[in-house]
């Protein structure tokens, strides 16, 4: 498992780089995807198998196909070199140093509990049921909340469980997320439509 | 007390005629001009009907101040006509009006320069009269405020409103340089008054501290009557960069002085004044330069002394020492000026010097001097600029050396020259006079060599306003004033009256005295500490 | 086999959180109905959109007046998802207003513009209903979903004109910029999420509240990325850049919208979540935020000292004016949330006003944007001129303006709390500032010479007339009858701080 | 109707007379025929002459309680108790109306001569206004009983003057003079003004407590309790109260505007710059004199200056070849005489030389005004000559003068300056050394009277105008004949030491002698044989003086070239220059005063004072540039700085926060 | 899966996130920008999955959706945009869109 997760997570990072470095647009877009693809695996062994699902489906799937049309359409061999300048410096920099100062904030100790063995049940035992801090901080705020247990939650099934959440819970966030659609899709209409002048014949 | 409110009708009647004027149309200049004019000798009737009404010496209990614990206790100054409301009740901000003595006085002068500014609007010198008087009317209301506002919020709303109209005022009328000058004014005017805004602030809050446990208001509070009768809580001085400087009070102190040393002005926060008055029109000058400039001189005495006793004792001699810096200097440049209308403009940056000096004598002399110079500069700058503006107009130029031997052609306006310009140098006998000495003898109380400064001032005042008057009026005409005409009838009977009270005064000052003793006695004692009958006989 | 026995119970949302939601559903409803009108409406009838739009609006206000008085105590819904209260309600109205107002001066404009389609009134509905979401929003969850819906929505409006280059440059470049940021929100929004347990504010200011001693770097470091996108969202500096090109490049009717909606909704928000949730750790965030205002003031204004385009001019003047509220949010103490949202009051009504008068005064041609296309104004349109007057007379903070007590409010706060040095740079930076509004009022009131070509101004609709008196008189109302928005203020800062602490 | 009601109408219609005079004049004038301003003009002054005798006759026949009396015609002004109060007050007594009938009555014959003098200027009622208003504003400065209504006479005169210096205000020079007279004269003010401070805060009643008045009789009376004798405050307050003097008698240092007014029209030089108007100063001592006499280095500065002055002013005058400029300086050094003598505390001569010299010097005045208005507005000497053949009448009323001005016995002028000199012999500083100045003073006096009489009316005529010139109008030799008898019989007339025909001996001196007799200090008369040694070679020295004179300039022998060549040359030089005064105040004064005022507007006003301001205005504009050049336009530049920033808040929050 | 591996993958993150973030720097083609974007989004999504992993909460699943679908309607708008503004054959630069400027 964990060999696993280092490999794509490896592969993850270097097919991110190759979305910013990598000239061709279209090299681009397939590191795009197969960076896509190696965070649904990820989610996979998260436990987040309906997230993996609709991350292969949407993402890799309709939004990359998306790129790939409208690279195909306005440029198929632009090219695009980044230049070594002051905005490169300040992203390295950046990389490097958010990167490394995230990695020492999570390990300080604090924020997660670095002795312990994180439950996959409720009913689990000799494991920490609040490995994180913000577990420990927030399951004494909202208990519920806090009790999806990776193994519970496959044994009724993740997207039984994602699905009933987002129409309880959820509810609203989720009927927000179909107004969206709706704007964009009137937005994407619109802004492609051909002009025209006067009335509309459609 | 269920009488009539004589002071938000002072306010608000100018207001309304200035909606009333929208009804007119703009080509009919005649109409507007009566409904102007009609509409601010209605004000002039409610304020004589005021300072008739008026008490010399009012029973101190009439005027009582709202302690923040719920008392009430007779306010240190009385004031009369007061009325009350709740504006913001949240914060205890408070509709709150008032006129004392200095504010009386003043309010006479303010209908006064503003009846003038109507009637010398002609439809040759002023165009969209309709807008030029709504503004009109519009400022009255502002300077109005200010002077009888007894909440130190509602001072300030007024103080800050009537750049409103006073920006449109001096943007859209004058010479092509009124644009840098008024926006030079304005940022001047408004970068003190937030400063002071900061302090109103932090006196509420400051207040707000004295607040009893239990019971009360439950909040500060911005008027004046129970700012003064309220203990400041103790204070530390506030550090800056690891520097001690003074304590908040002396800062707010400062805030207020800056705001009021900029609208009076005192050098080095003078230089607005010159640019403006010179780009300004006469007409609208009257009004600007008669009462906008001792709104800051009140302003030193209606808060500076009263609400920071400290402080101002503190301050003192650095407030006298830009007094005496501002009559001298002025003078100074009055002096080797050569456009008439700036050393007009610096004429009164040296008359304003000295009202400000009055104020800070701290005694009763000092101040009755100031509150008669107020008045009397507002006469004479209105009657300096229109004679000036009557030259220029004539002439063509505001150069002194091109203009030369007018009394041959216009003998009238020589006249009225001649006596407004003994004014303007404190010849006795004049009203200036009256007040120049009694702030004389207040400085001359206060510290001896003040006088003695001040009696520089006089002899250069001499200097510079006989070499403006006798450099225009006489030696040979220059080609320039060969061909100019003299006063018409118009002219003259604006200035006439003016001319008249200013005889008047000096021959019978005795009202200021009468009616100002007793406010006057009681900011005296309020700023020295000592009560009102002892602080009477200072020294 | 109890398998469902491990994991929490679903809940169920209540017929309440329905009622809770009703300006919301009113908004969203009519955003669907005008979209699905607009294809049965003949082009030469788009007005009667606009007429549909304001009803809608007006359905909504009255919703949520009806909800003031309902949600006098004020309460949850959908599960910590939203609030309803006065603190939304009263962003909800002023919303609702100012979308009202844009949409009566819009199809004058669009019309002269040729730009007059019916996608442009849902788009609007559908924006004003992301920052109703947002404004009432009590979730990180629903917090970013109301600004992407709103973004979006506004994306495409700022590139409406899509035939000009402007126009998509200001779309692409808010676009891309707002992506950016939102990436930047999220990450915020991750990190508080794993040090807290929870998306929902009650639920995070009860952590909070709980180990208020015992605070993370890394949630601190969340705190800091979520403040970035809002101050993105609230053009506040260094995150303003791309206000001014957006405002500028966008149809004028469109910045007028986003500029006040954006910045009310976004605030309110931002005023929920750092004023009320992160309350307790106020000490450890106070500084960014106020180094954000500082910045604000000084950068906008600055940088507008010197303009020479109107649009321009006002985005810098409203990064100045964000920098301002940021002030009331960077203190402790009540007033200094009374005091950000008597400033948004007082913010909507001018700067709507402003940017009215330059949508109404824009001509078939070009927008009217360069300072030399208001030259003489006062002496064609003297009323509209003279609005525009007082619109920059309250934006410099002169009363009896909406703008001074606005200040006048946020500067008490900022003495209040202890930070003088606030309100110091606040004033200083108002001087500047007053330079720059007072010379469009130069401009304005310039005598036009001899012979000189003025802007083609075109006439005053009666609706564009109308929203210009109504601005108007909510400036001055605001700048005299201060009661009336005051205790309305208080009571919605009763109720944030009732919900979440 | 009591006395004081009586004396209180009389008063204000003394005022009230000229004040109408002025305003008719002034404002109705012009537009009248010129017969009624002829008329209105003198008339006024005339009508105020008769109510000076009812005056006179009125504090002849009071008794000693009513010898003085103050009317208050209304509040002035009323700062509370404690504060300034001034009531207008008009006090009434000898020394008042001893100015009154000078003012009114030489004021009288000058209106007339100026009818004559006056007659072909168009502004003639302007001239009549403006003299009318000077005989109010010097029966103002004498009649007050209030210092600040002293102080307003004070003014009002100086006012007069500066109308009537530049009342040909076409001439460049009569302008500037009028300025000079003006400027010098508020220094005066400003002096006077803070003297009365110095009293009002000092003044102390008799119990000790503070007194806040100006009232001269409260003042006078409560000198003494006040201050003591010789103290430090009562010399500041005499010194400054002699400034004020010295600045309207044109005494050292303030003079040098006196002989530039002369560029008024003659009859104002005769009223104002000679008769009344430059004598105020002695007035003022005298009426001050309660104060003087407490303070007896202060009397003795008095003293010295104004013996200083009249040597000065005699040598200067030696040389002048302006006829009115060598009165004028007469004038300056008669004056001093006069300063000298209330210095010294001889109250009643310095009074009395004062009347005969208003007399005299009047008519010198006018007799000059007779021959420059025959010779055509010649006042070179230089250019005159043999003019006493033309104009027989005015020569001899001139020499009446002159001989009073040079102290021949029985003239005038002869009585009250050896009766100043006799005194000199006992008081005053350094005993007797300014009575030997006095002596020197007296030849000078007889060199410049006889000399200006030898060069003008005797000798050879000097240009063709001479021929033209003849005698004047009567109505202008009319009020000079009447001086000229007054010039001869005056002293005679008012302090002739034997009872005579019901007049008293020394009438002027009893008369006085009520308002003096409370001073202290007067000093004790010489006994008669220093009085009459001194009176024997005073008028040797003035005779000696005048013989000496009739020698250089009538006879010619030696010719008074030769004299002055003789002459150290510095001596000449210095009359000739006027003591280079005028070169030394352009020098140290009016040039760095406008300097300073130059340099204020040129360098401070923009520089520093609107620098400071542009500056900031600039900065902000220059940022403003930097600022917006950072909006650069491209997109991965905003994202750059925003990530930037996020990037400082991360390492702030965690590095300085998060500790 | 071992709570070992939650700091790492918080920092994969993270170093994704900052990765895209550069990408909006340094890159010039709009679709390139965009794709960097959607990878700083994608980021996001493993926080949220992995916080919500190790807090046995469903919020991050959920979050991570709404994140999805958000970034989907970004895409479609903004690709639309794209489009338009470079359907004239116009070269892919966003620095060409630099005509409002200061």
């Amino acid at each position: 498992m964990t060999a696993l997760t280092i490999v794509v997570g490896i592969l993850a990072l270097v097919s991110a780089i190759g979305v910013v470095s990598l000239r061709s647009t279209i090299y681009c877009a397939l590191s795009l995807v197969g960076n896509m693809i190696m965070l649904a695996t990820l989610f996979l062994l998260l436990n987040a198998q309906f997230l993996a699902a609709v991350q292969v489906i949407i993402y890799a799937g309709a939004v990359m196909v998306l790129f790939v049309f409208i690279i195909a359409l306005l440029s198929p061999g632009s090219e695009d070199r980044p230049a070594l300048d002051m905005r490169l410096m300040v992203g390295i920099v950046a990389v490097v140093y958010v990167t490394l100062q995230i990695m020492f904030l999570v390990g300080n100790g604090k924020t997660y509990d670095t002795t312990a063995v994180a439950c996959t049940s409720a009913t689990q035992q000799d494991c920490s049921k609040t490995p994180l801090r913000g577990g420990r901080n927030g399951s004494a705020v909202n208990p519920g909340a806090l009790s999806f247990y990776p193994d519970d939650v496959n044994r009724t099934g993740n997207v039984q469980v994602v699905g009933g959440q987002l129409f309880t819970t959820f509810l609203l966030p989720f009927e927000i997320t179909s107004l969206l659609l709706i704007v964009a899709a009137i937005g994407a209409v619109y802004l492609t439509r051909h002009h025209y002048s006067g009335s509309r014949r459609t | 007390m269920n009488h009539v409110p004589w002071l938000t009708l002072i306010l608000v009647v100018p207001l309304g005629g200035a909606l009333l004027l929208q009804l007119v149309p703009g080509s009919n200049t005649r109409a507007i001009k009566v409904v102007t004019t009609v509409t601010l000798l209605a004000v002039a009737g409610i304020v004589a009907g005021v300072l008739v009404g008026f008490t010399h010496t009012p029973d101190p209990a009439t005027s009582q101040a709202v302690l923040l614990n719920g008392s009430t206790k007779p306010s240190p100054i009385t004031f009369q006509f007061e009325e009350h409301h709740d504006w913001i009740p949240a914060i205890g901000a408070s509709y709150h009006l008032g006129v004392d003595a200095l504010s009386g006085w003043l309010l006479a002068l303010d209908i006064g320069v503003f009846l003038l500014g109507a009637i010398v609007i002609s439809r040759r010198t002023t165009q969209r009269m309709k807008f030029y008087c709504g503004l009109l009317l519009m400022t009255f209301s502002a300077t109005a405020g200010v002077l009888l506002s007894v909440d130190l919020l509602l001072f300030y709303f007024f103080w800050e409103a009537m750049l409103i109209p006073l920006y449109f005022l001096l943007s859209n009328y004058g010479d092509e340089n009124r644009g840098r000058a008024t926006i030079k004014f304005i940022i001047y005017t408004v970068a003190s008054s937030l400063a002071m805004l900061l302090a109103i602030i932090w006196l509420y809050f400051a207040s707000q501290a004295a607040l009893p446990p239990t019971g009360g208001a439950g909040h500060g509070t911005f008027d004046l009557q129970t700012l003064l009768l309220t203990p400041l809580p103790n204070q530390q001085p506030v550090s800056v960069l690891g520097i001690t400087t003074w304590t908040p009070q002396q800062w707010a102190f400062l805030a207020f002085a800056l705001a009021f040393a900029v609208k009076v002005p005192l050098v080095p926060f003078h230089t607005w004044l010159p640019d403006s008055y010179t780009s300004t029109p006469p007409q609208v000058l009257t009004f600007f330069a008669g009462i906008v400039s001792k709104l800051g001189a009140f302003g030193f005495m209606r808060y500076g002394l009263t609400l920071f006793t400290g402080p101002a004792h503190d301050f003192r001699w650095v407030i006298i020492a830009l007094a005496i810096l501002s009559i001298l200097y002025g003078a100074l440049n009055a002096l080797a000026e050569f456009d008439i209308k700036r050393i007009v403009a610096y004429s009164s940056v040296s008359h304003l010097g000295l009202v400000v000096l009055g104020i800070f004598t701290f005694n009763a002399n000092g101040l009755n001097g100031a509150i008669i110079q107020m008045v009397n500069h507002g006469l004479i700058i209105a009657a300096l600029f229109l004679i000036v503006g009557i030259i220029e107009e004539r002439c063509g130029t505001r150069d002194i050396r091109e203009i030369k031997g007018l009394e041959k052609r216009m003998p009238v306006l020589y006249v009225f020259f001649l006596i407004v310009t003994l004014a303007g140098l404190g010849m006795p006998g004049m009203n200036t006079f009256v007040g120049e000495f009694s702030i004389m003898l207040g400085a001359f109380q206060t510290a001896p060599v003040l006088a003695a400064l001040i009696g520089v001032g006089v002899v250069l005042a001499c200097w510079y306003m006989l070499r403006l008057h006798q450099g225009v009026m006489h030696e040979p005409l220059t080609p320039i004033a060969e061909k100019v005409r003299d006063l018409h009838l118009r002219e003259a009977l604006v200035l006439a009256p003016l001319v008249a009270l200013m005889l008047a005064i000096g021959l019978y000052p005795h009202p200021f005295g009468a009616v100002s003793q007793n406010n006057v006695s009681q900011y005296v004692s309020v700023v020295t500490g000592q009560p009102v009958d002892q602080s009477q006989a200072s020294r | 086999m109890h398998v469902l026995a491990a994991i929490p119970p679903l809940k169920t949302p209540s017929a309440n959180d329905l009622i809770g939601l009703l300006p919301v559903l009113v908004m969203s409803g009519g955003f669907i109905v005008l979209m699905l009108l607009d294809l049965v409406v003949p082009a030469r009838r788009r007005g009667w959109l606009a007429a549909g739009t304001v009803l809608v609006l007006a359905a909504a206000m009255g919703v949520t007046v009806w909800g003031w008085f309902d949600a006098a105590t004020p309460r949850t819904i959908y599960f910590d998802a939203m609030s309803y209260d006065r603190f939304s309600l009263f962003a909800d109205g002023i919303i609702i207003a100012i979308s009202a107002l844009v949409v009566l001066i819009s199809p004058g404009y669009l019309n002269r513009r040729g730009l007059h389609y019916g996608e442009y009134y849902a788009l609007i509905l559908g924006a004003a209903t992301g920052m109703m979401l947002l404004a009432g929003a009590d979730s990180l969850m629903v917090i970013f979903l109301g600004i992407e819906l709103l973004s979006i929505a506004l994306y495409i409006l700022s590139g409406f004109a899509r035939t000009e280059e402007r126009s998509q440059e200001a779309a692409m470049k808010y676009l891309l910029l707002g992506g950016f940021a939102s990436g930047i929100l999220l990450y915020g929004m991750v990190l508080i999420y794993g040090e807290t347990g929870h998306t929902q504010l009650p639920q995070i200011a009860a952590v909070l509240h709980a180990h208020v001693n015992d605070i993370d770097p890394l949630f601190l470091v969340g705190v800091g990325l979520l403040f970035v996108g809002f101050a993105f969202k609230v053009s506040a500096a260094p995150f303003h850049f791309w206000t001014p090109d957006v405002y500028q490049g966008a149809p004028t009717s469109v910045t007028t919208f986003m500029s006040v909606g954006t910045k009310v909704a976004a605030f309110t928000a931002l005023i929920r979540v750092f004023s009320y949730t992160f309350a307790d750790s106020w000490d450890k965030w106070n500084g960014i935020v106020a180094f954000v205002a500082i910045i604000s003031m000084v950068g906008g204004n600055v940088a507008a000292l010197t303009q020479t385009s109107l649009k321009r001019m006002l985005a810098y003047s409203s990064i100045a004016q964000a920098g301002y509220i940021l002030i009331g949010v960077a203190v402790q103490g009540s007033l200094g949330t009374i005091g950000a949202l008597y400033y948004l009051a007082a913010y909507a009504a001018t700067q709507i006003g402003a940017f009215a008068v330059i949508t109404v005064m824009s001509g078939r041609g070009e927008d009217l944007d360069s300072y030399d296309g208001i030259k003489g104004l006062a002496y064609r349109r003297p009323y509209v001129a003279a609005a525009m007057a007082l619109f920059l007379l309250s934006l410099g903070g002169f009363p009896p303006t909406a703008g001074f007590f606005g200040k006048f409010f946020i500067f008490g706060a900022a003495i209040q709390g202890g930070q003088s040095s606030l309100a110091l740079w606040g004033i200083a930076t108002s001087v500047i500032s007053v330079f720059y509004y007072l010379r469009i009022g130069l401009l304005m009131y310039q005598r036009p010479k001899e012979g000189e070509t003025h802007y083609p101004w075109p006439r005053t609709s009666l609706a564009g007339g109308g929203v210009l008196l109504a601005s108007a008189a909510g400036t001055l109302v605001l700048g005299i009858f201060v009661f009336l928005i005051y205790s309305v203020a208080t009571s919605a800062q009763h109720a944030v701080a009732a919900t979440l602490q | 109707m009591t006395n004081t009601t009586l004396m209180g109408i009389l008063g204000g219609l003394l005022l009230v007379l000229p004040v109408a005079g002025a305003l008719f004049n002034g404002f109705a004038g012009p537009r009248l025929p010129r017969r009624v301003v002829n008329w209105v003009g003198p008339g006024v002054v005339g009508l105020a002459f008769v109510v000076g005798v009812v005056i006179l006759t009125q504090v002849l026949g009071a008794d000693e309680a009513h010898k003085s009396i103050t009317i208050r015609f209304w509040h002035w002004l009323d700062f509370g108790p404690g504060n300034l109060q001034v009531g207008f007050d008009v006090t009434l007594d000898a020394l008042a109306v001893v100015m009154i009938m000078v003012i009114t009555g030489v004021g009288f014959l000058i209106h007339v001569y100026s009818v004559g003098y006056m007659e072909h200027d168009p502004d003639i009622a302007r001239f009549f206004s403006y003299m009318n208003l000077f005989i109010f504003s010097m029966l103002m400065l004498v009649l007050a009983g209030d210092m600040l209504f002293l102080i307003i006479g004070w003014a009002l005169v100086a006012l007069s003057s500066y109308l009537l210096i530049g009342f040909w205000y076409q001439r460049p020079s009569a302008v500037q003079a009028a300025r000079k007279a003006f400027v010098t004269q508020v220094i005066g003010d400003v002096a006077l003004v803070i003297a009365a401070f110095l009293i009002v805060v000092n003044l102390k009643g008799q119990d000790g407590r503070g007194i806040f008045s100006l009232s001269l009789p409260t003042v006078f009376y409560n000198a003494q309790f006040s201050f003591a004798k010789g103290g430090g405050i009562i010399t500041v307050i005499c010194v400054l109260l002699a400034i004020g003097a010295f600045a309207k008698s044109a005494q050292f240092p303030l003079h040098t505007w006196l002989p530039d007014a002369m560029e008024g029209p003659t009859p104002v030089s005769a009223l104002i710059h000679a008769a009344t108007m430059v004598t105020a100063g002695v007035y003022l001592i005298a009426r001050f004199h309660v104060l003087f006499d407490l303070a007896p280095v202060a009397a003795g500065m008095v003293a010295c200056v104004g013996m200083g002055t009249a040597l000065m002013a005699g040598i200067i005058a030696l040389s002048q070849v302006d006829i009115k400029r060598v009165i004028a300086y007469s004038t300056m050094s008669q004056i001093g005489l006069m300063i000298f003598a209330v210095g010294i505390g001889a109250y009643t001569a310095g009074m009395f030389h004062f009347v005969t010299h208003a007399v005299f010097k009047a008519l010198l005045f006018m007799a000059a005004g007779n021959v420059i208005h025959a010779m055509h507005d010649e006042q070179d000497i230089r250019l005159m000559g043999g003019l006493g053949d033309r104009m027989r009448n005015t020569e001899r009323a001139f020499i009446a003068g002159s001989l009073a001005l040079a102290g021949i016995p029985f003239f005038a002028g002869w009585f009250s300056k050896e009766d100043i000199l006799g005194f000199g012999t006992v008081a005053g500083p350094a005993v007797p050394s300014l009575f030997l100045v006095g002596l020197v003073i007296n030849v000078l006096t007889g060199l410049y009277a006889i000399r200006l009489w030898a060069v003008v009316f005797r000798g050879e005529p000097q240009t063709a105008r001479v021929f033209q010139a003849h005698e004047a109008p009567r109505v202008m030799l009319g009020p000079v004949m009447i001086l000229g008898f007054l010039s001869v019989v005056l002293g005679i007339f008012l302090q002739w030491p034997f009872q005579i025909l019901g007049f008293s001996a020394h009438f002027l001196s009893s008369f006085l002698d009520p308002v003096f007799s409370q001073a202290s200090g007067i000093v004790t008369e010489p006994s008669t044989f220093k009085g009459a040694l001194a009176l024997a070679v005073g008028t040797i020295f003035s005779m000696a003086g005048v013989g000496i004179a009739y020698r250089l300039w009538y006879e010619k022998q030696p010719h008074p070239q030769e004299v002055v060549g003789r002459l150290p040359r510095l001596l000449p030089q210095l009359s000739w220059h006027k003591f280079y005064f005028d070169e030394l105040y352009d020098a140290i004064l009016v040039r760095p005063a406008t300097a300073v005022a130059t340099t204020a507007r040129r360098v401070v006003e923009p520089r520093v004072m609107d620098g400071w301001v542009r500056g900031i205005a600039q900065f902000f504009a220059d940022i403003s540039i930097d600022f917006r050049a950072v909006q650069t336009g491209l997109i991965r530049d905003y994202a750059t700085a925003m990530l930037f920033f996020t990037g400082i808040f991360v390492v702030f929050t965690v590095f300085l926060i998060a500790r | 899966m071992s709570l070992d591996v939650f700091p790492w993958l918080i920092g994969l993150s993270t170093a994704l996130f900052m990765i895209g973030a550069t990408g909006v720097l340094v890159r010039r083609n709009p679709l390139v920008v965009f794709m960097s974007i959607e990878l700083m989004l994608n980021a996001v999504n493993l926080a949220f999955v992995t916080f919500g992993r190790f807090l046995n909460s469903m919020d991050g699943q959920i979050f991570a959706f709404m994140v999805i679908v958000v970034a989907a309607s970004e895409v479609v708008v903004g690709l639309a945009l794209i489009t338009t503004v470079f359907r004239t054959g116009r070269e892919l630069d966003i620095d060409d869109l630099s005509e409002m400027r200061e």
